[in-house]
């Protein structure tokens, strides 16, 4: 029973923790980082501490009952919320250190947090709604925060993310005009029962409000820019967690709701094709972006790409990749948000074509990143490989033939920009301007790392992930799903043993750097970038030697057919006309007193002439 | 696992004998080469030569971790690679790790190679290095697809995914995959020839424009351990595709024959082609060869 | 004492307190000030006690001790409590805001047209009787003009003009409607009406109800008719502007909803609502969308409000109603809040136009943030008020099937999002230079402060409104019950 | 008849004036013009044929020969009404007349749109 | 062109208008509540004049609406045409004929209004014809004599004083009856001037109120023309 209490006890302190930092802020900030960690790390704490499934609280409201409580699904979620959160609140501490309007900030980014427990713990949909709203005007201040400029942006993303909480809101009002009751269960219950439209309906309605979270093209034009203008720790959220809330959405639709709906439905095809497309554009794009939030911005678009079509596939091997995949994308994305970040502290900068040869000045840094991109790519040993590899697997034994090509392909892409993002950062000439730069201090370095272990870690023995997986998606309705600690099977019995593979590994590359170093300690020296071999003259300072710009000039070259649409313009436009089509409007509005009243006068004959047509009635 | 030592000594020998062939096959390329030129071109013996020289040179500089790490990932990967393809048709000797791992990780092992060999090569900070991984990672995607469409094709027509059960299918001369499947075996080599690199598609080593590309940093045994990496690479390469398409080889005799002959094919490829620049490779790999690939594998889709 | 206990309060302590004070402007200013102030409380007091008996049983107030239909009388049944409660509260909150705002003269003029517009709008409310209906309509609306003209500077004159030039056309058709009303029923008082219109021709019957429909939504702001509101809002004092949208509107409404709701029963009036209600919305959030001057876009914004009322009483389901009447609720609580912080950035930056208030926000914290939480509010977002309106009128909508209308309403709140968030935005971007810094005063943030919290409070725990509004809602769909004790008994 | 025939010929032709006329002072005039339309409507409608007005002067006039008195006394109302609202638009045409210096209403239209 | 399609659309609401008032034939006799008033008004409140009677007593809570709404006027005017009050007059006298004339009748006109007011219940008028006649003198003294001036104090305590007799009586009538505006005195015999209980009382306060107001709403015009 306090098992059930803890669930309004853990919002409530959350939303309280949010609240009172905001306070605290403005009347004696000295207790403000305390007060931070103590609200983020307690209902942490709790949440860690609450059961699989514990029943369900039930309370009206407004004159609905609406239900809380974990299963499960819920409970995984819940789980790398407060992971992830935990980390990127210490990580924020020193990052916004300098920075002003730090209760605006941390109001919005506790309130994110606390809203994100609410929805994987609500158990009916209007609460569901309730704190998916909280979260999205939450994040949108957090999305405006830096600057005017970034206002465009920011209004982009709550224009798309009210166009999908909205579609969420019509689904939800019309399922409940059914049903009469809100909670999760009922309505897991009723809609079988419907006919296929009526079903189909909800479902189109239900998949577009939660695909705009997860950035689904072609609903994604949003997020490039709001990941971009996000505050570093808040994008390691955002793009970590937050937009897993839109995944986990697509979860319940797609195995709660669409009971009508079986594997290989229209619906199901359609949504695993475009998150196919997703992946392999969204990697194309990332491939020439010069800003590296952007550039992860858009490799993250890819990665939920991925992890919608597992979704959509429906087989059990798929669901758990994507779920799987889901948890990696949450653990390495945010490692990887937080690692550019540290650079952007450090140096201020961005840009792939200014940044150049950190790797002596920001070790950790570096070897984060290095680990986070290993991650992406999906090379073995690390964790990435894993869900990579389930994911494939499922889809070729599902017989999605093509949707595996192009999977498989936009994942080699991903290859670019990824070696672009640690190449221009931290490799490369060591350029004079750099050399003040510093390592960032250790509550930033150390979540980084702890999150890169963590990657390691699954990349051994996944089988620490897929028990909580297995769990959840035996809440999802999969009966038998299958395990093992670390070894990866499909259905046709084709296996691949991780701790093979990874002694191979790692014994192979300990040899190999035991003899190298071995021979080369002590009689090598380092020389500076500038001291290369070329054409046998040794370079002057100011000659710049740093390959940046343009890197893949002739892949762009190549690549050219596939960048000419862009459904950014298309949006762009609407909004134009639309904006023109009010200003024509509100031209009714002549200031003339006059025609106002004509307007009273001719509105009255109006409805006495056609009052048959209007009221039945002809006078 | 029943752990016994003759797989450990496979796991010794074979990266051995990997980069015996390796280098040999280099030296006769390289005389190949001059002979069709018209020159007398060096012996067999000196990619050997070389890299020993090397290995005994003593290594003056280095750029930083990368460097010093880099050929490690690339030496790495190659033996991973090796260890992983079933070098001979059932023998246990030879097999090594290929009952636990499949095709999906071989396609991503071959890449963690040149991963690392590129973050090798940017730390030099070498201009040439950066165009080289450049060009390299870019071409990679171009022969990735229809690589990836015949290996598709070739999985989801056998139901399987493991390179022993790819062999098993294809015993006796008629049921080498390149007569099983020859759309789908077609587009594979047409992709080997990206994964060998030589010319027309050797735009990423480009000897004398890029000072030999990614590489050109490295010297003495950083170059030789890179050196011996290319060396297994290129066999565990060979031995992959006879796998794949040549139904492998029951014994070494075998099996050195038809890598060789695969070999050549994309040796003499080479000499009688230009070089392509990379959009063009890309392009050319991105018509005909996806083309058939996607054709391969719409017919098995639509089979079964 | 049973005087506390009596309807007839709302209106007469207004007027007595208006006819007051002229007298008391000779004693001293600060009576003049103060004395409105006690008056709103002692009604908002009065209100409150009463508050419990309303909903237990009706209370209806005979004037002059003539009983139905000879006498004139004030029904006090749930509806009109829950309204005239929010009408005190929020004149309440808006003296509170005037108190330190306006401090030109004539003072005592303002504060006695504000308090008859007081006891106008309560008048319109409780009132029994139809004729007492149109004079307290007029008196709103003589007040209200006299009001939009108030400040000297602004083009107040011209909005005056034009609301006035338009409602005398709403007075005209009104009497025009009780005229003919009263050649075929040859009654007044409401219910009698009600209960002799069974033998009224039906065209007579619709005559009137178009002719009330067109005089009283003038009032009320339906689409081709509202001319005049955003001039009015945007020129009158930003407490004005908020009495509009928190008060005068409602009580117009109010009117309309009991005129159809009680005197007329023609089936096909409710969807003819939901109609020109869903244009309304529309026409002004298109509208609002491109206004340079942030009164004006408050003021077209609460035009779309006002359409979404009329489409929720369309509906014409218990729900529908309800959900009406917790967005009348929700919309007078925060666009009085909005009003308010606009009235400050405004007189503060001393610009009207959206453009110029660019920093504003940093230069006046609170005042920014209350508009910021304001805008939130009103688009919707959870958890503020605007969320459980908006969400019961999507219910209701559902429930009729009206899936189409709940996108239109849904893409109306996108545009609102849109506007609201790009002023926003502004307001915390690019730090405003040139500006002597004054002190917000204590009672308008107080004023704010009391609002904001409502609007937290009712957003986070509904029960509040929610339970108060279904009986409301009752009455003015039970008709029998309405004239049962509205005759008392007869 | 002719008594409600003349008084909507008032109230039109006082409309009229108000949407037509560009003088805010004939508007204003046209505007009581419909008020004084709009009374006389009423008061004809309490008219009974051959009947006196309602005051019990002589003890001989009972209730039966009398007209309807709601008409007039609430006629006596709206003639107030509508002459305050006469008085305020003149009020605030006069300041529209310092503010603008002119009286046509298509020149006094600064807010719009 | 806007002049056609005003012509048009009021011709039809004109043509819907005559049509309507075709079923309301002229002149029957259609009173309800109408003949309730006529049979009782005598009993009930002791005023002959029925208009009367339902003006201050029946409907007595529209005529407080009314002064309201007069007193409104007279506040609106203030408070629009407040910082220009009092600045010019008229430049030259009217002729002599017409001061003397007026100063002779002004007294006689106000005591008419008074009159009227006074036997509001008894005969034809009440407060507001009375008021009104009172406002005439005013005006008549205003335009004949260019020194004239009314005390607008006075005015404004006259109005308030009146308003708040009124409001008083009708808490009065809710304090020792049980509501407002209830008649508590008593109604005296028919057809003399001190019957009908309160309604002369307030009839006189509307005179005042009136006149007042009037007074001051054309003083205010007054002194704003340039």
């Amino acid at each position: 029973m306090d098992q059930l209490l803890n669930i309004p006890a853990i919002l409530a302190i959350a939303f309280a923790g949010s609240i009172l930092v905001f306070i605290t802020h403005s009347v004696f900030p000295k207790l403000r980082t305390a007060i931070i960690l103590i609200f983020t790390i307690l209902p942490a704490y709790l949440v860690w501490q609450l059961p699989a499934d514990s029943g369900l609280v039930h309370f009206t409201l407004g004159g609905f009952d609406l239900s809380w409580g974990t299963n499960a699904y819920s409970r995984l979620f819940s789980l790398l919320i407060a992971g992830i959160g935990v980390l990127a609140t210490i990580y924020s501490i020193s990052f916004m250190k300098k920075r002003s309007r730090l209760g605006f900030f941390y109001l919005a980014f506790l309130t994110t947090i606390s809203a994100m427990y609410g929805i994987v713990f609500s158990q009916d949909l209007l609460s569901l709604f309730f704190f998916w709203e909280i979260m999205t005007w939450a994040s949108f201040l957090l999305v405006i925060y830096y600057s005017f400029e970034d206002q465009k942006a920011g209004i982009r993303y709550f224009v798309f993310s009210a166009i999908g909480a909205y579609s969420l809101l019509t689904a939800i009002v019309y399922l409940y005009s059914f049903t009469g009751d809100l909670s999760l269960a009922a309505t897991f219950k009723v809609i079988p029962e419907l006919d296929t439209t009526q079903i189909t309906f909800i479902t189109i309605l239900f998949l577009l409000g939660f695909g705009v979270k997860s950035a689904l093209m072609p609903v994604h034009v949003w997020a490039p820019d709001a990941y971009r203008s996000a505050p570093s720790p808040f994008t390691a959220l955002f793009s970590g967690v937050l937009s897993k809330m839109g995944v986990f959405g697509m979860g319940l639709v797609l195995f709660k709701f669409m009971g009508g709906l079986e594997q290989g439905h229209i619906i199901r095809e359609i949504l695993a094709w475009l998150g196919g497309i997703t992946a392999l554009l969204a990697t194309f794009y990332a491939i020439f972006q010069t800003d590296a939030k952007k550039l992860l911005a858009y490799s993250s678009i890819a990665q939920l790409g991925y992890i919608t079509i597992g979704l959509a596939v429906g087989t059990p091997m798929s669901v758990m990749a994507a779920i799987f995949l889901a948890l990696m994308h949450g653990i390495f994305k945010s490692m990887l948000f937080m690692g550019i970040g540290s650079v952007f502290l450090q140096t201020g900068s961005l840009d792939l074509n200014e940044l150049t040869g950190l790797i002596r000045r920001m070790p950790l840094s570096f070897v984060t990143v290095l680990m986070g991109i290993i991650t992406v790519a999906g090379v073995p040993p690390l964790g990435g490989f894993v869900g990579k590899w389930l994911l494939y697997e499922s889809l070729i034994t599902s017989e999605h033939y093509f949707l595996v090509a192009v999977t498989f392909i936009s994942s080699t892409a991903a290859f670019l920009y990824l070696y672009r993002l640690i190449f221009s950062i931290f490799l490369g000439q060591e350029e004079k301007e750099f050399d003040h730069i510093k390592e960032v201090p250790w509550p930033m370095w150390v979540p980084m790392l702890i999150l890169a272990s963590l990657t390691m870690l699954t990349g051994l023995m996944p089988g620490l992930f897929f028990e909580p997986i297995a769990e959840a998606m035996k809440f999802l309705g999969f009966q038998q799903v299958n395990w093992e600690m670390s070894v990866l099977f499909n259905t046709w019995g084709n296996q691949i043993d991780l701790l093979a593979m990874s002694t191979s590994i790692f014994s192979v590359f300990l040899l190999g750097l035991a003899f190298i170093t071995w021979k080369n300690y002590k009689t090598t020296r380092y020389v500076t970038t500038k001291d290369i071999h070329t054409s046998g003259e040794i370079p002057t300072e100011n000659e710049n030697l740093t390959y940046a710009v343009d890197f893949y000039r002739p892949f762009e070259r190549a690549a050219a057919p596939v960048f000419k649409y862009k459904v950014t313009h298309f949006y762009e436009s609407f909004a134009e006309n639309a904006e023109h089509l009010f200003d024509l409007l509100r031209h009714v509005y002549t200031g003339n007193a006059q025609t106002y009243a004509l307007y009273v006068v001719i509105f009255l004959v109006l409805l006495i002439v056609f009052s048959g047509w209007i009221f039945g009635i002809q006078i | 696992m029943s752990f016994d030592w003759i797989k450990l000594l496979g796991f010794i020998v074979t990266p051995l004998i990997a980069s015996v062939v390796g280098f040999t096959y280099m030296g006769l390329s390289r005389k190949i080469t001059a002979r069709v030129q018209n020159r007398v071109g060096p012996s067999v013996s000196q990619s050997f030569i070389d890299v020993v020289k090397l290995y005994s040179k003593k290594t003056a500089i280095h750029h930083g971790l990368m460097q010093h790490m880099g050929p490690v990932f690339a030496i790495t990967a190659s033996i991973t690679t090796l260890f992983f393809i079933p070098v001979l048709k059932d023998s246990l000797f030879f097999a090594n790790f290929s009952f636990r791992g499949d095709l999906v990780f071989l396609m991503y092992i071959m890449v963690f190679g040149q991963l690392g060999m590129a973050l090798g090569a940017g730390q030099t900070g070498n201009p040439n290095s950066a165009i080289g991984v450049s060009r390299g990672l870019s071409q990679m995607v171009g022969y990735k697809v229809p690589y990836v469409l015949g290996l598709l094709a070739i999985m989801v027509h056998f139901k399987t995914t493991n390179l022993q059960e790819l062999i098993a299918v294809q015993d006796g001369f008629r049921n080498w995959m390149i007569f099983q499947m020859p759309l789908a075996s077609i587009a594979g080599l047409l992709a080997y020839l990206g994964f060998m690199a030589y010319a027309p598609f050797d735009v990423p080593f480009a000897p004398a424009e890029l000072a030999s590309g990614p590489p050109s940093e490295f010297g003495g045994k950083y170059l030789a351990l890179m050196m011996t990496s290319r060396s297994i690479f290129t066999f565990a390469k060979l031995v992959l595709f006879v796998d794949l398409f040549f139904g492998g080889a029951s014994n070494f005799f075998e099996l050195l024959i038809k890598t060789f002959v695969l070999y050549l094919f994309a040796l003499f490829v080479g000499l009688v082609n230009p070089r392509f620049r990379t959009e063009q490779s890309i392009q050319f790999w991105w018509k005909w060869p996806t083309a058939i690939g996607a054709l391969a594998l719409l017919l098995v889709a639509w089979k079964g | 004492m049973e005087l506390n206990f009596s309807p007839v309060h709302f209106i007469a302590v207004p007027l007595f307190a208006a006819f007051l004070l002229p007298l008391l402007g000779r004693v001293s200013q600060k009576l003049v000030t103060l004395v409105p102030g006690v008056v709103l409380l002692y009604l908002s007091v009065v209100a409150i006690t009463l508050f419990p008996q309303a909903y237990d049983t009706p209370i209806v107030e005979i004037i002059a001790g003539w009983r139905p239909p000879f006498g004139i009388t004030l029904v006090f049944g749930p509806l009109a409590a829950f309204l005239v409660t929010m009408i005190t509260l929020i004149g309440f909150v808006v003296w509170l805001y005037s108190y330190r705002f306006i401090i030109r003269e004539p003072l005592e003029k303002y504060y006695m047209l504000f308090m008859l517009l007081i006891a106008g709008s309560t008048g319109i409310i409780l009132t029994g009787d139809i004729f007492n209906l149109f004079v307290f309509l007029e008196i709103t609306a003589i007040a209200a003009y006299s009001l939009t003209a108030f400040l000297r500077d602004h083009n107040g004159a011209e909005a005056a003009f034009k609301y006035l030039l338009i409602g005398s056309f709403a007075s005209a058709f009104v009497l025009l409607a009780i005229v003919i009303l009263y050649a075929n029923v040859g009654t007044l008082n409401m219910a009698d009406i009600a209960l002799r219109m069974g033998d009224v021709p039906d065209k007579i019957k619709l005559t009137i109800m178009i002719l009330f429909i067109v005089g009283l939504g003038i009032e009320a702001e339906l689409f081709p008719l509202n001319g005049w509101a955003p001039d009015a809002y945007s020129q009158a004092p930003s407490p004005i502007g908020a009495v509009f949208a928190g008060i005068v509107v409602k009580a117009a409404v109010y009117a309309l909803m009991r005129v159809l709701f009680t005197l007329f029963d023609l089936p096909t009036s409710s969807h003819f609502l939901v109609v020109m209600g869903t244009i309304t919305l529309l026409v002004a959030e298109m509208s609002a969308m491109r206004q340079q001057q942030i009164k004006r876009m408050l003021a077209f914004s609460s035009i779309g409000q006002m359409g979404l009322v009329l489409v929720a009483f369309g509906l014409g389901t218990k729900e529908g109603i309800a959900a009406a009447l917790f967005l009348m609720f929700s919309h007078a609580v925060i666009k009085t809040m909005l009003f308010f912080s606009a009235g400050y950035l405004v007189f503060f930056s001393g610009h009207k136009n959206i453009s110029d208030l660019e920093g504003m926000g940093r230069e006046k914290p609170w005042t920014g943030f209350f508009f910021s939480l304001g805008a939130l509010a009103i688009i919707g977002l959870p958890p503020f008020s605007g969320f459980w309106a908006k969400f019961y009128l999507l219910v209701s909508a559902a429930n009729a099937s009206h899936i189409f209308l709940i996108a239109l309403i849904l893409f109306s709140a996108i545009i609102e999002a849109v506007y609201y968030l790009r002023v926003v935005g502004r307001l915390y971007f690019k730090k405003f230079n040139d500006i002597e810094i004054r002190k917000t005063p204590f009672t308008g943030l107080l004023a704010m402060g009391i609002l904001a919290i409502v609007t937290l409070v009712i957003g986070v725990y509904p029960d509040f409104i929610h339970e108060l509004v279904l009986p409301a809602a009752n009455e003015l769909l039970d008709k029998a019950a309405y004239l049962q004790y509205a005759m008392i008994g007869q | 008849m002719i008594y409600y025939i003349t008084s909507i010929a008032l109230i039109l032709i006082g409309m009229y004036a108000v949407l037509v006329k560009k003088n805010l002072i004939k508007m204003i005039i046209g505007l009581s013009l419909v008020d004084g339309g709009l009374h006389l409507l009423f008061i004809a409608i309490g008219y009974v044929d051959n009947k006196t007005a309602p005051i019990f002067s002589k003890e001989s006039l009972t209730a039966a020969d009398m007209v309807d008195p709601i008409p007039q006394a609430l006629v006596l109302t709206a003639i107030v009404i509508g002459l305050a609202v006469t008085a305020v638009a003149l009020a605030i045409i006069i300041r529209l007349y310092d503010h603008h210096k002119t009286l046509n209403v298509n020149k006094i239209r600064e807010l719009k749109w | 062109m806007r002049k056609i399609i005003t012509f048009l659309f009021l011709a039809i609401l004109g043509y819907y208008m005559v049509n309507l008032m075709n079923q309301i034939p002229f002149g029957e006799d259609r009173m309800n509540v109408g003949r309730y008033y006529l049979e009782n008004t005598v009993s009930e409140t002791g005023s002959v004049n029925t208009v009367t009677s339902i003006v201050v007593s029946y409907r007595g809570f529209d005529t407080l609406g009314e002064v309201t709404v007069l007193f409104l006027a007279a506040t609106g005017l203030g408070a629009i045409l407040f910082d220009k009050r009092g600045k010019k007059r008229r430049k030259q006298h009217a002729s002599s004929l017409v001061r003397t004339t007026s100063k002779l009748l002004y007294p006689l006109i106000v005591l008419l209004g008074a009159y009227v007011f006074v036997h509001g219940h008894l005969t034809p008028g009440g407060g507001f014809q009375g008021g009104a006649i009172i406002a005439t003198g005013v005006l008549m003294m205003y335009m004949s004599y260019r020194k004239f001036e009314t005390n607008h104090k006075a005015l404004t305590i006259i109005e308030s004083v009146a308003g708040l007799t009124f409001i008083t009586l009708g808490m009065t009538g809710l304090i020792l009856g049980q509501t407002f505006l209830e008649n508590f005195l008593p109604l005296g015999t028919p057809n003399t001037l001190l019957s009908a209980g309160i309604i002369p009382i307030i009839y006189s306060a509307v005179g005042f109120k009136v006149g007042a107001e009037l007074t001051g709403v054309l003083d205010t015009l007054l002194k704003t023309i340039r």
